[in-house]
């Protein structure tokens, strides 16, 4: 199946990526995309391999690692939220 | 109930805003605006970026705003968040409530700046005076406290 | 600290007044405006009138401030109350705190206006739709519990 | 001594007073001086006569009925504030 990752702030920096497309099995969850994501090595283990600090939202709805994603979700991984 | 919800670049009038919420009944309107400071830990400030999740942090503000509406009686709430380059002093975001009484409207008005503090995508990047890189801002665990107090009531 | 504590029958404009209160550290700031309900117990209010103590009511006001600044790292407090005959809708009065963090300036807030509507001399009579004798307002109980929290503390 | 008493809000209009000067013994506490008011009768006695509501401030500071009061304060009775 068919995904669009997105990137935001100092992930979106440090890899250089804004946005892409990604193909990965069916019923994937985000901790398997962001083991894969990390297994690019350089920068993308660099940010990927943290256990903490990485946070993830599915079609724009916060989400949790444990997250299962389908065909054509929209899938964003970002640091720890700092507005306001 | 009366709501506004914005995410925009344009500075906003803290009057213009506030009178939106001069219904009949409101009796108290508390408003917090959050400012560009100029001190940081690790030198001057001169701007801030902020970079944002469009698709995303409307929703979660608008999601924000309702959880608030569920627990007090409320008669209008103004969230304007802004985005992009801001100096020294600037205005970064307004939460305005109007209830009946004043303590609907301050712990509405705190329970939304604590939520957005922590689940509304936006980023934060300073610039420090002699420094040619921004760097981006780190979550603070005394957000993550001020949240968690409102998962106990 | 940037201090500002006016009794007064004049209106203020929430802007210039806060604006005040945009000091280089502040990165907080929390205001409350109270406004003259139009909804009462007994009936449609038309307007209120407010009676202080002129020589007393400063230094209360003045005094609940200090308390203020003495619980919490305050930049700024501006309290302007009016007094006289106000109509519905209208603005009696604002409560602004400023803050390195926002915590300071929402409790700091809450406290002065607890304090101020227990403590500070003012009376406040409702002319109600169809009478011609305007109502002294009852103290409610509600108020004296805000307080208590601040006691306890 | 001497004192001035002042009457605010409720207090004053249904005294029909606002100001006076009083003189009475040394020592007095405010209770005291609440308990000769309410001695004058008629509306006197209604607002005076109350155990509870009437507050008192001597010389522009909130006081209790057991403040003692000395030659030229200024005493104020007035009903619980209702301002903000």
């Amino acid at each position: 199946m068919n995904i669009t990752i997105c990137y935001f702030a100092r992930f979106r920096e440090k890899l250089g990526v804004q946005q892409e497309n990604y193909t990965l099995p069916k019923n994937s969850t985000c901790k398997e995309i962001k083991s894969m994501l990390s297994n690019r090595g350089g920068s993308w283990q660099e940010v990927f391999s943290c256990t903490q600090g990485v946070l993830v939202a599915v079609n724009q709805e916060m989400a949790t690692l444990d997250s299962v994603v389908t065909d054509g979700d929209e899938v964003a991984f970002f640091p720890p939220v700092t507005g306001g | 109930m009366k709501k506004n919800i914005i995410v925009t670049k344009a500075d906003f009038v803290l009057d213009e805003e506030i009178k939106k919420l001069y219904v009949d009944n409101a009796g108290a309107v508390v408003s917090f605006v959050g400012l560009v400071r100029e001190q940081a830990s690790h030198g001057k400030v001169i701007a801030i970026e902020l970079e944002y999740y469009p698709a995303m942090t409307q929703k979660a503000l608008e999601g924000i705003v309702e959880q608030a509406e569920q627990r007090w009686p409320l008669l209008g709430v103004i969230v304007i968040h802004r985005v992009g380059y801001l100096t020294v002093q600037e205005q970064i975001v307004l939460v305005a409530v109007a209830s009946q009484h004043r303590h609907a409207a301050f712990a509405a008005a705190e329970f939304i700046m604590d939520y957005l503090k922590t689940q509304a995508p936006f980023w934060k990047k300073e610039y420090i005076a002699g420094q040619s890189e921004g760097i981006w801002v780190e979550a603070k665990d005394s957000d993550n406290q001020a949240l968690a107090k409102w998962l106990k009531n």
